[in-house]
């Protein structure tokens, strides 16, 4: 089977990135950004393979079809040599057997769903060559649970509840988080999953309080906007923590008009967290560039990716697939996160990158407002990386 | 548990906001016959207006003022440059379908696909024993009826607001009593436009201001005019306050994953049993 | 009051009417009659500003092409079309009350009036008028335009449908109505009707008018007899 | 000699009745439209059914054809109880009917309107109909006098021939009971006598005509036999001469004029 | 030299014809790929048409046929292990039954009434695909499911003339496949609107009591509109996630995807099936240009791509608004024009 991402013949790097809306959603954006911080770091490096590397970007609009349209033509016009992005995890669900068919490194940037891992392990030789330096939803769990464990000591955050969106991604904070936070010593006082169109949080928040819950652990990629705003005005006698994607990108202060202050979300990394002796330097050097913070994994595991297969490219000394991907299996890398290797073949969750004290690691991370009114993401949790103290909502 | 008084509460109040998204489809819908799809767009115009106002300092309650004129010019224009040279009721929807499309998209390649929050008009809460009440909620509250009542006496009770109903029914008709119809219907389309306008943005400002954010309302405003029965503003209102309570009761006592749901299911078993709604008239053959 | 000349309108390719010259005085009755596709009706539309049209008509000095039905209206026309045009979901009354749109002076002494001419109506008052009865249709087609206080009738055959008692009390109203110095344009196909009312009748055949003269020039006239038969 | 026709028609009205309506009642909500109504047709017979406007004929015609089901009483076709049977169905027994307010397609052709009569009622039928149709319906549009405007669209049509492809779309359903409502309104004398003869032509090919019409010269002359109804109740039943005479309904619909 | 004479509408069909069926040798391999996904929006548009265009009853909802059929058929094929051809069958079959369970509240209900309703029905299956991921893949959509033939090895023939990679073959194998299908639905609901059952349809959309009082039992004729326009848009569905296709909410079952069938339809000409069927092709290339082009425009400082959905329908919607019965009656309108205007101009000198 002659697969078509090995080939060399071109004198060029080419590196093809599916973003999601670029220019205008977060998320898209943010990975265009990485990506071409990355490109032009490695340029600046002399290149990879001692050629020029260039990126190309595409829109895949959210919709299958259109990436799916996107990626061939990276792969069979552009012979690109990888390609990385995706944040959907319809589209990349999707895109999955276009990746088997044409069997060119994809190097994930965004997307959290176990789904995809779980392909890998239920047909390794066709799906393997997706990469995830940024693990999935289901390791995030217990870092929300060591930050509730900690809130129990600090705050007598004794019951809490568990409001999670619709998604395949959520499925583990509704049914394996309960067990950890119990382990903890903590009460789940109330469990539910709600339709990611949701708008109407007061009969939710309205049981919530009912159920006297100290702290609410949400699960959420949409909603966040009108959740805050109404835990906010409601003035909800709880405290708002879990995985909150659209608080985790660092201009949300700005569009939420502050309305996430006070709330407490997971994240992969941010700005102020020295995670590895990377990760402040990068943010800043991101900062200066486009006059904004690194987003999520959209911008940090963009920004790996791209590099740990350069530098697995590199030292393989060609971009064919075949040997790239064993060895990026293999690889070792020390990124603006910390170390990234992947888990193997065998594992639950093949190339989700690994979690641990030596590997990549979350943070809990809170808005504050600075004294110019500006909005900070300061991080509470691990102890070790926390830059501030926790701050209760001022209206407790 | 389920807390009875909350539940109350929280129907009335998402009720009204409902009925006050819903009445100015109502107007151009059920009284005037034509289907304004773009009465979406009108929303996310309103409230993207009361955030551009108050981002410029002009605070919230000029922007209410300028969401809701900007509905109504919104509605104006629409109507004088496209609908009416267009007889055909099908073409009508679609082409507001579309407008409401190119105003969605404009807003996501301008201001991007993040939410925008809408300061709240009315600082502050007040509690009836467990349940807390935001003033921002009684406001919604007040107004939608004050405009619901002066709509419904409107049409009800005044020549002109007849004279909406008569054009809609036989536009010969009408003229033949002297009625200038193309007048007519602009003035139903403007007022449909301040009262959408309005309603974006007390609802941007109960939710979030977002380029996708008329979804879900242009949803519910078609389900409640229809399960009112078209025609029928006192339908629209009982409705409105239907879905409200089955939203609501859902989310509290039942649960949350199916709160979309049971108020659609509810529709269409009310729709196989009363086919025109609960208060609807016979559709025109 | 009302001058029509040199009158030509066509749907598409089909001329309706061609060339047709009508003057109708202010206070006096003139009679249209003629078979049927003679081109009545469209005479009645073109009048009412609803078609275009080559030619003349003026209305009180108004080019009926440069103004609207409204404003026709506010001067004190009334039409009463063929197909009614009724507002079907609306109650009789409701119907009525909107025939006094431009004119509510004195609107529910002439709602007793119509209700007087038209008993069955008041019986139907609160009825939606789309399920009333052919022949109660007629009735509140004719009511709803008596209720503007018209001085200018036009009336495209509203004998139809009526059942001769119910023809015999239009016929009154009619007269009594014509005794108001109501210039009035009567459509007709029905000629005793035509007959009884008008003071002058032009027949129309094709489009083009075939006679036209005074009721007792016309009543013999052997082509009317033939067209119109007894 | 029409005299004649009538008795005999009469006589045989005991065995041969084709319709026959049994204390037929038909309410909106409080509205009485019909009531009580009982009477027969018999085959091959003209019977005209007048009564003062919204006496209830369009709505007895309603009942009758199927279009909606009487709130009360029984209705009768060739003594078959077909009380609340769909109108399709009764198409197809043979009971077709025109309406008062016309129903034309305004899409098609007047040809294509008279041809819709002709298709079969069942989704797939592979028959070579389309000739078959297409000549059948040209011939109907010959006998009801629209033979030079088949590829005209309706509203192109002067009232008359509305009234006309009514009357051709009905025949088209090849009923023996035709049920026709004001088929001389707005029409000239002429052209009633040209429509009275199409229906007697109709007659002696053997099908049965109710006629709803307010035209006194043209209905009592064509005729057979008539019934009166006022306010849904039957108050006379007769031969012409017997009505025209009848005191009751001089002063219920006729007034003074004939 | 006898010459045929053939009516212009048949030229342009057999060029359209021989155009289609020599595209993979006309067409480079992503964009004859995109043609695949391209017919199968047409398909869709054409089973709405058919009942939508011809019966006047409009459906908001047609995404719930694609997706009761492409879900079937995938979750059979992905859970069960049933074959490819098999669980399209059964997934046709079940929106067959959708079709016919729609086709009842369409007895009841008119207009806007039963516009809402079949509005409601994508909307609630999304949810419910939504709250079972474990079977039908909630939001993220299931995986692909097996290809309707598999191409695992280079085709000999096509190899021969010219063809060089597995996926190459694969994309020409399976476009041949959407297109024989393509052209059997077109045959299909052609032959069926226009034989005397699309007349009725029509009948029934100007006046259902004129239909019924020349003894034309239109519930029946309604009812099968809608069970044919299901099984006919459930066998696409199902067809497409076994080929072009991914069995996604986006792709086959959301409101938007009925909406854009909608729109198809109407700017191509309802009622027409062939407007609809080549509106499709139409919209998804005029579409996939908008979002690819890298122009910038002047004033807005913004590229094409950026902008491109709302232009897209800003064009669509003038469009719509210029052409109100649709593309292809005004073609049809303006050709007879100026052929009348020739033969008028070839008539005059002699
Ligand atoms: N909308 C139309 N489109 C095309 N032709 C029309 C239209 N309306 C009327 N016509 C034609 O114009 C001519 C005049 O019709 P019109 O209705 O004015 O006659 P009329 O004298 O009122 O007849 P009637 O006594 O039947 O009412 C007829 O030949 C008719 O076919
Ligand atoms: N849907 C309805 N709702 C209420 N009343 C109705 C309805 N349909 C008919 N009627 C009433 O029933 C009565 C009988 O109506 P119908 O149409 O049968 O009269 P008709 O005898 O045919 O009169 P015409 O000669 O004027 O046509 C009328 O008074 C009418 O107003
Ligand atoms: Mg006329
Ligand atoms: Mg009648």
């Amino acid at each position: 089977i002659g697969g078509m991402g090995d080939s060399d013949d071109d004198d060029e790097i080419k590196i093809g990135l599916l973003a999601y809306d670029p220019g205008s959603a977060p998320q898209g954006t943010a990975q265009q950004q990485a990506a071409e911080l990355a490109v032009s770091d490695l340029n600046d490096d002399g290149g990879v393979l001692d050629e020029d590397v260039e990126l190309l970007v595409a829109d895949t609009q959210g919709s299958s079809s259109t990436a799916s349209d996107r990626y061939l033509e990276f792969v069979v016009e552009e012979n690109v040599d990888v390609t990385a992005g995706v944040f959907v995890t319809e589209v990349m669900t999707a895109l999955m057997s276009d990746i088997a068919d044409h069997q060119t490194v994809h190097m994930s940037g965004g997307h959290t769903s176990p789904t995809i891992a779980e392909m890998l392990a239920d047909d390794y030789e066709q799906y393997k060559y997706q990469f995830r330096p940024y693990g999935n939803a289901t390791r995030w769990i217990e870092s929300i649970s060591d930050l509730a464990a900690h809130m129990q000591e600090e705050e007598d955050w004794d019951q809490v509840a568990i409001l999670c969106e619709e998604f395949e991604w959520t499925q583990s904070f509704t049914n394996a988080l309960p067990d950890l936070l119990e382990d903890a010593g903590l009460e789940v006082v109330y469990n539910e999953r709600y339709p990611a169109d949701t708008e109407n949080f007061t009969p939710l928040f309205d049981n919530i309080e009912g159920e006297d819950a100290d702290a609410v652990v949400m699960a959420q990629a949409h909603s966040a906007g009108p959740a805050m705003i109404q835990w906010r005005d409601e003035e909800r006698e709880f405290s708002i923590c879990g995985q909150i994607s659209q608080i985790v990108d660092p201009g949300s202060y700005e569009a939420f008009d502050g309305d996430n202050q006070y709330a407490i979300s997971n994240a992969p990394a941010v700005h102020t967290a020295d995670l590895s002796e990377h990760t402040t330097a990068f943010a800043e050097r991101y900062n200066d560039e486009f006059d904004v913070y690194p987003n999520d994994a959209f911008s940090y595991a963009t920004y790996d990716g791209i590099m740990m297969w350069a530098e697995v490219v590199e030292e393989l000394g060609t971009t064919d697939s075949e040997e790239v991907v064993p060895a990026l299996a293999d690889a070792s890398y020390v990124g603006t996160r910390g170390r990234i290797e992947f888990n193997d073949e065998d594992h639950e969750y093949p190339h989700d990158a690994k979690f641990g004290e030596d590997y990549l690691r979350r943070i809990n991370f809170q808005w504050q407002e600075e004294d110019d009114g500006e909005g900070l993401q300061q991080v509470i949790h691990p102890e070790d990386l926390a830059t501030s103290e926790y701050q209760e909502p001022e209206w407790f | 548990m389920v807390d009875i008084v909350g539940i109350a509460a929280n129907t009335i109040i998402l009720g009204s906001l409902y009925a006050l998204i819903a009445v100015g489809f109502t107007l151009v819908f059920g009284v005037a016959g034509q289907a304004n799809l773009a009465h979406g767009a009108t929303i996310t115009i309103g409230a993207f207006t009361a955030w551009f106002v108050a981002g410029w300092g002009g605070g919230v309650w000029i922007g209410l003022l300028a969401g809701t004129v900007a509905g109504a010019v919104f509605h104006v224009l629409l109507y004088q440059v496209f609908v009416r040279h267009i007889d055909d009721p099908i073409n009508v929807l679609i082409l507001t379908l579309l407008a409401w499309f190119v105003i969605e998209y404009s807003f996501r390649a301008g201001i991007g696909s993040e939410p925008r929050s809408v300061p709240s008009l009315l600082a502050g809460s007040t509690s009836i024993g467990s349940v807390s009440l935001l003033y921002n909620n009684l406001l919604i509250f007040v107004l939608s009826w004050v405009f619901i009542g002066a709509l419904f006496v409107f049409v009800n009770h005044t020549k002109r607001g007849q004279a909406i109903i008569a054009t809609s029914m036989n536009e010969k008709g009408a003229a033949l009593v002297g009625i200038k119809t193309g007048d007519i219907t602009l003035l139903t389309w403007g007022v449909a436009g301040l009262l959408a306008g309005s309603a974006g943005v007390l609802y941007g400002s109960f939710r979030a201001a977002s380029y996708d954010m008329g979804m879900t309302p242009l949803v519910l405003a078609f389900a409640i005019v229809i399960l009112g029965g078209i025609g029928s503003i006192r339908g629209s209102l009982v409705a409105a306050y239907i879905i409200g309570f089955l939203e609501v009761f859902t989310t509290s006592a039942i649960s949350p994953r199916l709160s979309g749901m049971t108020a659609l299911l509810v529709v269409v078993v009310v729709l196989l049993v009363r086919p025109t709604g609960l208060y609807g008239r016979e559709l025109p053959a | 009051m009302l001058s029509v000349s040199d009158l030509s309108v066509s749907y598409g390719k089909v001329t309706a009417l061609d060339g047709v010259d009508l003057d109708v005085p202010s206070g006096e009755t003139i009679g249209v009659i003629g078979p049927n596709g003679a081109g009545k009706s469209t005479l009645v539309d073109t009048i009412g500003g609803f078609l275009d049209y080559e030619g003349s008509i003026t209305y009180r000095g108004l080019e009926v092409s440069e103004t609207d039905t409204p404003t026709l209206i506010e001067n004190g026309l009334f039409y009463c079309t063929e197909r009614r045009d009724l507002f079907g979901q609306m109650s009789v009354e409701q119907n009525l009350r909107l025939g006094s749109y431009l004119n509510d002076e004195g609107e529910d002494e002439r709602l007793e009036e119509v209700f007087d001419l038209f008993p069955r109506l008041e019986e139907r008052r609160s009825q939606e008028a789309e399920s009333l009865s052919g022949g109660e249709q007629q009735m509140l087609s004719l009511g709803r335009g008596l209720m503007s206080d018209p001085e200018f009738l036009v009336l495209d055959e509203p004998s139809i449908g009526l059942a001769p008692v119910v023809l015999d009390d239009i016929s009154e109203a009619l007269t009594s109505i014509q005794e108001l110095d109501v210039t009035i344009l009567l459509c007709e196909q029905n000629l005793t009707f035509a007959l009884e009312h008008a003071d002058r009748l032009t027949l129309l055949e094709n489009g083009t008018v075939q006679r036209s003269g005074t009721t007792a020039e016309l009543q013999s006239d052997e082509l009317v007899e033939s067209y119109i038969g007894g | 000699m029409s005299t004649h026709t009538t008795q005999s028609a009469h006589d045989e009205a005991q065995t041969t009745d084709i319709l026959r309506l049994e204390d037929v009642t038909k309410q909106f909500g409080n509205v009485t439209a019909v009531d009580n109504l009982s009477f027969s047709v018999s085959e091959r017979e003209i019977l005209g059914f007048i009564g003062p406007n919204g006496a209830g004929k369009s709505t007895t015609f309603d009942c009758v054809s199927g279009t909606m089901a009487p709130t009360d009483g029984e209705i009768y076709y060739r003594g078959e109880n077909v009380t609340g049977v769909p109108q399709h169905a009764l198409v197809e027994k043979g009971i077709a009917r025109t309406y008062q307010t016309f129903r034309p397609l305004n899409d098609r052709t007047v040809l294509e309107n008279i041809a819709l009569s002709q298709m079969p009622n069942s989704l797939f039928s592979f028959a070579d109909f389309r000739a078959d149709t297409e000549q059948r319906a040209r011939e109907i549009c010959e006998q009801v006098g629209l033979g030079d405007v088949v590829d005209q669209t309706p509203d192109e049509l002067p009232h008359a021939g509305m009234l006309r492809l009514e009357i051709g779309r009905a025949l088209g359903t090849d009923p023996d009971l035709l049920l026709v409502d004001e088929p001389f309104a707005g029409l000239t004398s002429d052209e009633i006598d040209r429509t009275a003869d199409l229906f007697t032509s109709l007659r002696e090919g053997g099908m049965t005509l109710v006629v709803i019409d307010h035209n006194m010269h043209g209905l009592l002359d064509l005729v057979d036999r008539v019934i009166v109804i006022s306010f849904g109740e039957k108050i006379a039943e007769g031969t012409p001469a017997e009505i025209r005479d009848d005191p009751t309904v001089q002063e219920a619909y006729l007034g003074g004029e004939i | 030299m006898t010459q045929v004479d053939l009516e212009p509408r048949y030229v342009v069909g057999i060029v359209c014809f021989i155009g289609l069926i020599s595209a993979p040798f006309l067409l480079p391999i992503l964009t004859l790929r995109q043609l695949t996904a391209a017919l199968f929006l047409g398909m869709f548009a054409m089973s709405w048409d058919y009942v939508s265009g011809y019966t006047g009853q409009l459906s908001f909802g047609h995404s719930m046929f694609f997706g009761i059929g492409g879900y079937t058929a995938a979750v059979l094929n992905l859970e069960l292990g049933l074959t490819p051809v098999l669980a399209i069958l059964v997934g046709t079959i079940a929106a067959g039954i959708a079709g016919l369970a729609v086709g009842f509240p369409a007895l009841r209900l008119e207009g806007p009434y039963l516009a809402l309703i079949t509005l409601i029905a994508p909307l609630v299956l999304v949810q419910i695909v939504n709250i079972f991921p474990g079977t039908l893949g909630g939001d993220a959509g299931l995986p692909s499911p097996a290809g309707l033939v598999s191409v695992d090895e280079p085709i000999g023939i096509l190899s021969t003339i010219g063809f060089e990679t597995v996926f190459v073959h694969e994309t020409i194998v399976y476009y041949y496949l959407a297109l024989a299908l393509f052209l059997a639905i077109y045959a299909l609901f052609y032959v069926f609107t226009r034989s005397y059952v699309g007349s009725i349809f029509t009948a029934i959309h100007e006046d259902e009591d004129a239909v019924r009082s020349v003894g034309i039992n239109a519930a029946k004729f309604k009812v099968f509109a809608f069970t044919m326009s299901g099984t006919v848009g459930g066998l696409a569905g199902a067809a497409f996630v076994h080929t072009a296709g991914e069995p996604n909410p986006g792709e086959i079952l959301s409101i938007v995807v009925s909406i854009e069938v909608v729109l198809v339809s109407i700017l191509g000409g309802m009622g027409t099936i062939t407007g609809p069927a080549a509106a499709g092709i139409v919209y998804y290339f005029v579409r996939d240009a908008l979002q690819t082009s890298s122009l910038t425009i002047p004033v807005l400082d913004a590229t094409v791509g950026h902008i491109s959905m709302a232009l897209f329908f800003a064009i669509a919607l003038l469009v719509l608004f210029f052409l109100p019965k649709g593309a292809l009656p005004w073609v049809t309108e303006w050709s007879r024009d100026i052929l009348e205007r020739r033969s008028q101009r070839s008539e005059s000198p002699s």
